[in-house]
């Protein structure tokens, strides 16, 4: 546990960083989020001015001047003219409260209104969550067009995306700051989040409902990419897993479908259709593995493979012994799953 | 015929031993001690039987199995002898029958893979061998085809055609057309998909195989393939209404009856329902599952298929029976392809055009809306829609089916078409259902239980023209067997519970019945003996589509245990016990 | 009463024989066993606080540890697994068997005091709900000692928390904790309410009653109807895990929803249950401290009743990102939003109540100006997660544990601390240090803010509750060390709070019956006051009997003193009507308390218990209630 | 009555502390001697590892690897044949009578290599730790006295009593819809 430099000059400027970041709410990147952080400014100003009236009344209430009158000690009789005086200062005071209220009310009203509303065919997605993944699954006008990945969302840029919401286990809630307020998954509910991503990049999310001991490592990715971009990508997710390109992906091969890891795991294109677990078709082709836990890289993967209890301790995920060669192959093949 | 109606009255005044009419309390009774009588016959030592008309079937002889599986295979004849199939493990033995009983000759018993056990399907039991040309053909519970000669018994060749390690198995019986076996395949439970094969009746090589899944190559789609529906007509459908990659592991299998019309040069097939039971697995249309082909006789190649549930949301798949027969069908004579489906509804269908004529519920059906024979294509109840993680109830039919493959007969001259119905109903929840090679491969919890109204099973005489039943006949347990239609006027079928009953085929009044050692879930039989006298075969032992629920295995306090059936037969144990008898009936 | 054996009444007594003969009467039996059957609601009292606070320090060290934890990212002091069990023990021990309790056990000390009377109502009941709570407390806190601790966070929200996702027993320990501290809340709601309406000093009529007490009055009814709710609730989580039914299963027709539904109607309510007492304690200890009675008793009572009746309405604020219908989730920020009025009427009271008062600034006064610092922040953001698309936002992260410890840090916590300076010498005899108390003060305060502030910013910046790392890949780490590093001033600032209250038990200065001048009717008893609380029952002609009648107060007497005896008096007017016996000391309440915790804890593993277990509480109680032939204990 | 209270609560406690344990992660030389079963010739019965005992006899009365065992049994497929213990096309283990015995080590033998009559062999398909899981939910479901640490029922349909409940000492419900 060294300190660190930067985190310590981090540590003294925490205003600026307040606004930016993968995951901020005041970070927008598409229409709702804009409007929610139009509106969580707004309140703020709302209610920071209101709190500083009200320290400003206390601090004037306690050093204004006082006329000195009896003893220190002796307690007070209100004169019942000041009194009633008081008394039409604080049904003004309680009047502006309510106009206040009332206002802020109706803007997050016409907001609610106004985030439902959205233009243009959407995109759906379904999303299910799992103890703790998430499984994607772009929807087309074809089942057999349908893409089925995990811990990672690609949008085009521009077009709504309708995230369809449901969960396999226990609750969970969806949450990419950037682009919208959360909503939660929940077992025997069907829930329905709409959003748009207005200029590309990649845009973090993560689990915000606690849904057990890994619930701070289930984050996923959302990518918003230009729409033809994002049709080629799609395509590409479309094609069965890629051949192994030399005989080390090959042996992986062979190990990652006749290892347990077929039990779990669907790699389209060969023997492997297990669906316990994340469909690991294209998993070279993502970012993060383990639901954001590890960067996708060789070395990550073999990694997680080797050990998966130490890195994301409690995932349903088990330790297979492999060997060293094995291992090496084995991680060698899942990079190569672009 | 006259003397025995006289004899139906009599019954109907003087017997309190009618299931079907008397009340509970005193079915109930006749139960007890028809148990105890059913025990003695299992001794050997006596027979029960009952008739106040003066009809009766003679008990001429009886043969034990020694095996406690689903015997789903009604013995055939074959030169005189009637061979029979035992459950896996199989043997088949050829039975001399005559006057004085029956007598083996000889026993084939093939190599078995004991493996199958936790594979096969439907209770270890497969259909009836085929016999044509003095040889004869047979499937087995661990995927092998075998041809052998009809009258020694000598194997001919052997053929693994169906490949255990998948959890493929062969259920059906083989149908010997010409120079060709066809076969088909079982295996819907564990994610198999489903095939129809041509092998070389001489050679036992396979000719060609046509799938229900998968690319127009493979299912054997080509230019002849002319459906008359317009939402079956696409390319590559059978991979195009999957996701990527589920048809391969899609089900569909081709388990149920097979039926040629030489004539045309067509075979027909149902197709069974998509793998897994999960829906959300495989959004889709899920062609070709849960549906009738009609194929070429010679090349295999599809000619039409009318799906009867696509996307099928509730299990029930297209191996109902199947049935010809050239009617007349509102004025104009037709050639039909009657289709006891087992959701439930009788399917008429032109069987040249593959044009649905008619389709009317003759079991209790909720699960689905009417009108499938306008549009072609039946309706969803939004009600009994099932959904991931939540329990739909009270679904009628149930998965298992309301019927079985060979739950059908036809009197042609009446119009009169009896079904063996299991009046079932359900509790489903679709749950994730994970593939691994050769395991189950599911995706639903289900309770099976009866109607509300109670009797689980029935006996239907339904009317083919104005598509109504003429008569039922309730029964406490589902019929999973067949009924036998005998052209002088009576209907026999066996029941779960262990009865063998005759009724009269005009207004389904009981003439006789007779306990049997054990529930019957096959059809009976009407052979010729070698002294040319007409007799009828039982043949007995628990099993089939229930499952061991219906034999000793299964422990019914699980509601979910032997595809649910555990729910509905708590309480059957007690009357009927499992292991296998053939009987042998005399008519009068 | 026959005139014949005429039993002692105080009024023939002389005043100096009175005390000895009152204090024979109520005094506490000496000894273990005498501890142990008192039914004196000064000791009980006395003991609630202490072992509140007590959770409290166990409830901060775990606080530390999580901030230990947070500090770095990636940081390895505690697995997922235990991370999980100590923020769920954190909030479960501060909501159930801290800030309720501690706030039901300063209206158990101060209650029968503020209104003139000798005891509780339900004095027995009073000592059973007290060994209940240590028995839920002691079960909660060994179970996690032994790794049993919950981990379903406080909320338990099902089906995480249901049979299939939480094996083991560390569920159905955290819910059947709930059952031991609702019990044992419900028991003290039913005192206050019944000492409230039936045991005021002659002349309190509803209109004088100290501002603390209708507070309380209207937390009891809060108590009353929220708690059912979750001890519903959790008891059917526990049939679910034990017996098997389908309550929450939505395979089999139950709804995980009515989880929340049932929680979410206890838990807001629960708020303002903690909350309430606190804005009463800032009006009873206000006029003391700007010399003049408190502006506006009326609007501060209607207010008071006002937020307790809405705090029914808005529970479904917990629930904005669940997917309920627009139309109810507007009607509910509509609701959450206008409880924002009321507790404005209470704050513009005590502002006009300063405006032209005379502050003298004592610790308390400066705990009550923190209060005024903090708690309008946490309301505000109140205001802001009200609005339901704001709150689909900040739900569930780092910006709500911003506000709600500023509602109940600032608004329950800060003036608990100026209750316990004000209240100490009454219950000690001595006061507490001024010069450590502005020490506590201001550490409290600066630490306070400092620590919590800057997590509304990491909550807008996407950090989410209840996860026990982030990864360097989130701009988290600065903000997280600089609240971890504040948090240690807010400890410091409670340690030094501590080792003051010990060491002003000994070595305080002597307090006088009423150090501060205050105007209510515990401050016209020695301090601390005897076992009969008064020697006779105070008659009461104003708001501020203290300050409104300056030479000696009117007595009412002809109460026994050879029995424990007090008056009734009518509920609206307080015009005595009878004289009724309080129970004598008892040792059963302990026994009680021993055999339901036993059956309690049994039933988490078979459901049998309920039967076998009952068997000794039904025991217990006949011993509880077994007629000595004494009319006190008939009565 | 406090004494055997209170000894009770200690030895519920104590009790407590091994059957809560989460031990998510086996260093592999344990996981290779846990798959150091001795079985008798026949594959029936024999000596179990030694490192089970050293261990304190983790998939036993451990409420975590009991649970993890019910949710392996319901993910590979174990469902599909023997239902909710109630059997289909595999044997019925709700009665605790089973083919192949119903020790442990008969139990990591049969679910290892599989058996002859069609149960086929996971030992390819689970590790030794989940397969030792397995092993200890299953003996909790052929048991008729319950015990404290057995797995509660699921978010699933009802079929029969959890295996907390003991469910082979239920009772046969009554056929419906007669």
């Amino acid at each position: 546990m060294r300190p660190h430099p930067r985190l310590a000059a981090a540590a003294l400027l925490p205003l600026l960083t307040g606004c930016t970041g993968p995951q901020s709410a005041l970070d927008p990147q598409g229409p709702n989020a804009a409007s929610l952080a139009w509106l969580i400014w707004t309140f703020t100003a709302v209610c920071g001015l209101v709190w500083l009236l009200v320290l400003l009344t206390v601090g004037i209430a306690l050093w204004r001047r006082r006329a000195s009158s009896g003893a220190a000690d002796e307690p007070l009789r209100p004169e019942s003219a000041t009194e009633r005086r008081k008394q039409g200062v604080v049904i003004g005071a309680v009047v502006a409260t309510v106009l206040i209220i009332a206002t802020l009310t109706l803007m997050s009203f016409v907001a609610t209104r106004s985030l439902t509303a959205s233009s243009g065919e959407p995109l759906t997605v379904r999303l299910r969550g799992y103890q703790w993944w998430w499984e994607v699954t772009y929807t087309a006008d074809s089942p057999d067009r349908f893409v089925t990945a995990a811990n990672e969302i690609r949008v085009p840029v521009g077009r709504p995306v309708r995230l369809e919401l449901s969960s396999g286990d226990v609750i969970h809630s969806f949450w990419v700051p950037s682009l919208a307020g959360k909503q939660d998954m929940i077992p025997g509910r069907d829930n329905v989040l709409t959003f748009t991503a207005e200029r590309p990049g990649s845009y973090r999310a993560q689990c915000a409902e606690f849904c057990g001991m890994q619930h701070a490592r289930m984050a996923l990715v959302v990518i918003a990419m230009a729409a033809p971009e994002f049709e080629s990508w799609l395509d590409a997710q479309r094609q069965p897993a890629a051949e192994p390109a030399d005989e080390e992906q090959e042996a992986g091969r062979q190990v990652a479908t006749g290892k347990a890891c077929a039990a779990c795991h669907t790699i389209r294109g060969t023997r492997a259709a297990g669906t316990v677990g994340p469909d690991l078709t294209h998993v070279g082709s993502r970012q993060t593995i383990a639901a954001g836990t590890l960067p996708t890289t060789r070395g990550a993967l073999g990694a997680w493979i080797a050990d998966p209890q130490t890195v994301k301790p409690g995932n349903k995920m088990p330790m297979v012994p492999l060997s060293a060669d094995e291992l090496r192959a084995v991680s060698a093949y899942m990079a190569g799953l672009k | 015929m006259t003397a025995s109606t006289a004899g139906f009255a009599t019954i109907r005044q003087s017997d309190g031993h009618d299931p079907s009419g008397g009340s509970a309390a005193r079915w109930g009774i006749v139960a007890a001690i028809a148990a105890s009588v059913g025990w003695l016959l299992l001794s050997g030592t006596a027979v029960a039987q009952e008739s106040a008309s003066g009809f009766s079937l003679r008990l001429v002889g009886t043969f034990r199995t020694d095996n406690p599986n689903a015997h789903l295979a009604a013995p055939v004849m074959a030169g005189g002898r009637l061979l029979l199939l035992t459950p896996f493990p199989h043997r088949l033995t050829a039975l001399r029958l005559g006057p004085e009983g029956l007598h083996p000759e000889w026993r084939f018993t093939p190599e078995t893979d004991r493996m199958a056990e936790g594979t096969a399907c439907c209770g270890l039991g497969v259909r009836s061998p085929a016999v044509a040309g003095g040889r004869a053909f047979l499937n087995t519970a661990d995927g092998r085809t075998i041809a052998l000669d009809a009258a020694s018994g000598t194997k001919i060749w052997e053929m693994r055609t169906a490949d255990r390690g998948s959890g493929e198995s062969l259920a059906s019986s083989p149908l010997p057309v010409g120079d060709k076996v066809l076969i088909g395949n079982a295996g819907d439970d564990f994610g198999v998909r489903g095939w129809l094969k041509a092998l070389d009746a001489t050679s036992g090589a396979t000719l060609w195989t046509r799938y229900s899944t998968g690319p127009d190559e493979d299912v054997g789609i080509g230019p002849d393939f002319a459906p008359f529906y317009k939402i079956a007509r696409g390319r590559d459908l059978g991979a195009a209404t999957w996701p990527p990659g589920a048809w391969e592991r899609g089900g569909g299998s081709v388990s149920g009856p097979l039926m040629a019309d030489t004539g045309l040069g067509l075979v027909f097939h149902g197709t069974g329902r998509p793998a897994p039971l999960n829906p959300d697995q495989r959004p889709g249309e899920n062609r070709w599952t849960s549906g009738l082909f009609a194929r070429d006789l010679a090349t295999g190649a599809a000619r039409w298929f009318y799906q009867l549930a696509p996307h099928d949301q509730h299990g029930v798949s297209g191996t109902g029976p199947l049935i010809l027969a050239d009617r007349d069908w509102k004025g104009r004579a037709r050639k039909l392809l009657i289709h006891v489906g087992l959701n439930g509804h009788v399917y008429v269908l032109d069987r040249i055009s593959g044009e649905l004529l008619s389709a009317e519920a003759f079991a209790p059906v909720n699960a689905f809306r009417g009108g499938a024979a306008a549009s072609g294509a039946i309706a969803v109840a939004q009600e009994k829609a099932t959904r991931v993680g939540a329990t739909t109830r009270d679904v009628c039919p149930a998965w298992t089916g309301a019927t079985s493959s060979e739950g059908a007969a036809l009197s042609a001259e009446t119009g009169l078409l009896f079904i063996a119905a299991a009046r079932l109903c359900m509790d489903i929840e679709i749950r994730p259902a994970n593939y691994i090679r050769g395991t189950p491969y599911l995706g639903a919890n289900v309770r099976v239980k009866g109607p509300p109204e109670g009797g689980a099973g029935e006996l239907v005489a339904w009317r083919l023209d104005d598509a109504r039943p003429a008569w039922t006949v309730s029964e406490p347990y589902p019929l999973l067997g067949g009924p036998l239609w005998h052209p002088r006027g009576f209907v026999i079928y066996g029941t779960l519970d262990g009865w063998l009953k005759a009724l009269d085929a005009r207004d389904g009044r009981l003439v006789w019945q007779q306990r049997l050692a054990s529930g019957v879930v096959s059809a009976p039989m009407l052979v010729r003996g070698a002294d040319g006298a007409e007799y009828v075969t039982v043949l007995a032992g628990r099993g089939g589509a229930a499952g061991p629920a219906a034999g000793l295995e299964a422990d019914l306090r699980d509601a979910t245990a032997a595809r649910g059936f555990g729910n509905l037969l708590r309480g059957l144990s007690a009357e009927a016990q499992p292991g296998g008898t053939l009987y042998l009936f005399a008519l009068p | 009463m026959s005139a014949a054996s005429s039993p002692p009444l105080d009024i023939d007594i002389r005043h100096e024989e009175l005390d000895g003969r009152l204090a024979e009467t109520w005094r506490t039996r000496p000894g273990f066993w005498g501890a142990l059957a008192t039914v004196d609601h000064k000791v009980i009292g006395r003991r609630y606080i202490a072992t509140a606070f007590v959770f409290l320090i166990l409830g901060g060290i775990l606080a530390l540890a999580m901030r230990w934890q947070l500090a770095r990212p990636e940081g390895r002091l505690v697995s997922p697994d235990l991370y999980n069990q100590i923020f769920t023990m954190h909030g479960a021990n501060m909501m159930f068997l801290f800030a309720v309790p501690v706030m039901e056990a300063m209206a158990v000390y101060l209650v029968p005091l503020m209104l003139g009377t000798r005891n509780i109502a339900f004095p027995r009941l009073n000592a059973f709900s007290y060994w209940i709570y240590l028995a839920g407390g002691i079960l909660l806190w060994v179970s996690f000692a032994l790794n049993m601790g919950p981990d379903i966070g406080w909320f338990g929200y099902v089906p995480l928390s249901g049979p299939q996702f939480s094996p083991g027993k560390r569920a159905d320990i955290w819910a059947q904790m709930i059952t031991f501290t609702e019990i044992a809340a419900l028991a003290v709601a039913v005192e206050i309410v019944v000492t409230v309406f039936k045991q005021r000093a002659p002349g309190m009529t509803l209109d004088r009653i100290p501002l603390f007490v209708w507070a309380m009055l209207v937390t009891s009814f809060l108590v009353m109807l929220a708690m059912p709710a979750i001890m519903v609730a959790s008891t059917s989580l526990i049939l679910d895990r034990l017996v098997g039914t389908h309550f929450y299963n939505p395979a089999e027709g139950g709804d995980v929803l009515l989880w929340q539904h049932l929680f979410w109607f206890f838990g807001h309510p629960e708020v303002y249950i903690i909350f309430l007492p606190a804005t009463g304690m800032i009006s009873s200890m206000l006029p003391a401290f700007v010399r003049r009675p408190v502006f506006g008793y009326l609007p501060l009572v209607l207010s008071m009743v006002t937020i307790g009746i809405l705090s029914f309405g808005l529970w479904v604020h917990h629930m904005f990102t669940t997917g309920l219908p627009r139309l109810g989730e507007s009607f509910f920020t509509a609701s959450s939003m206008a409880i924002a009025v009321p507790a404005g009427v209470q704050i513009f009271c005590w502002i006009a109540t300063i405006w032209d008062g005379r502050p003298v600034y004592r610790t308390p006064f400066l705990f009550i100006l923190a209060f005024f610092f903090t708690f309008v922040l946490g309301g505000m953001t109140g205001v802001m997660v009200a609005s339901v698309p704001l709150d689909t936002q900040v739900h569930d992260t780092y910006f709500v544990v911003a506000h709600f410890h500023y509602v109940l840090i600032g608004g329950a916590v800060f003036p608990l601390m100026a209750a316990i300076y004000f209240w100490y010498p009454k219950m000690v005899g001595r006061m507490m240090s001024e010069r450590i108390g502005r020490w506590v003060a201001g550490l409290t305060f600066v630490g306070f803010n400092l620590a919590f502030f800057p997590m509304h910013i990491l909550g807008l910046q996407g950090m989410p509750r209840r996860i026990y790392t982030y990864q360097t890949d989130v701009p988290w780490s600065g903000l997280n060390l600089f609240v971890s590093l504040s948090t240690v001033i807010l400890a410091a600032g409670f340690l030094l709070f501590f080792i003051d209250a010990v060491r002003s038990a000994r070595r305080g200065e002597p307090a006088g019956e009423n150090p501060w001048g205050a105007p209510s009717l515990e401050w016209a008893t020695t301090s601390p006051p005897p076992p009969y609380n008064f020697a006779r029952i105070p008659v009461v002609t104003g708001r501020n009997p203290l300050w409104d009648e300056r030479g000696d107060m009117p007595v009412a007497s002809g109460l026994r003193v050879d029995r424990r005896e007090l008056l009734i008096t009518s509920v609206a007017d307080a015009i005595p009507e009878a004289r009724d016996s309080s129970p004598r000391d008892s040792i059963w309440p302990f026994w009680a308390a021993i055999a339901t915790s036993a059956m309690l804890i049994g039933s988490i593993f078979s459901p049998w218990a309920v039967v076998w277990g009952s068997i000794p509480v039904a025991i217990t109680l006949v011993g509880w209630f077994w007629p000595k032939g004494t009319p006190e204990d008939d009565a | 009555m406090r004494a055997v209270a209170i000894a009770g609560l200690a030895a519920l406690l104590a009790a407590g502390c091994q059957r809560e344990e989460r031990d998510l992660r086996l260093d592999p030389p344990v996981t290779a001697a846990l798959d150091q079963v001795a079985p008798m010739a026949n594959a029936v019965g024999g000596a179990p590892p030694d490192v089970l005992g050293a261990l304190g006899e983790p998939y036993e009365g451990n409420a975590y690897n009991l649970s993890e065992g019910k949710r392996l049994y319901s993910w590979f497929n174990c469902k599909g044949c023997h239902a909710d213990g109630g059997g289909a096309s595999g044997p019925a283990l709700l009665d605790g009578w089973w083919r192949y015995g119903s020790d442990p080590v008969s139990l990591f033998v049969t679910l290892r290599d599989g058996r002859q009559n069609g149960m086929p062999a996971y030992g390819d398909k689970l590790t030794t730790e989940q397969i030792w899981q397995l092993v200890g939910y299953l003996r909790t479901v052929g048991v008729s006295s319950a015990s404290f640490a057995a797995p509660s029922r699921n978010d699933e349909m009802q079929s029969r009593p959890a295996e907390n409940r003991a469910p082979a000492s239920a009772e046969l419900g009554t056929p419906p819809s007669r």
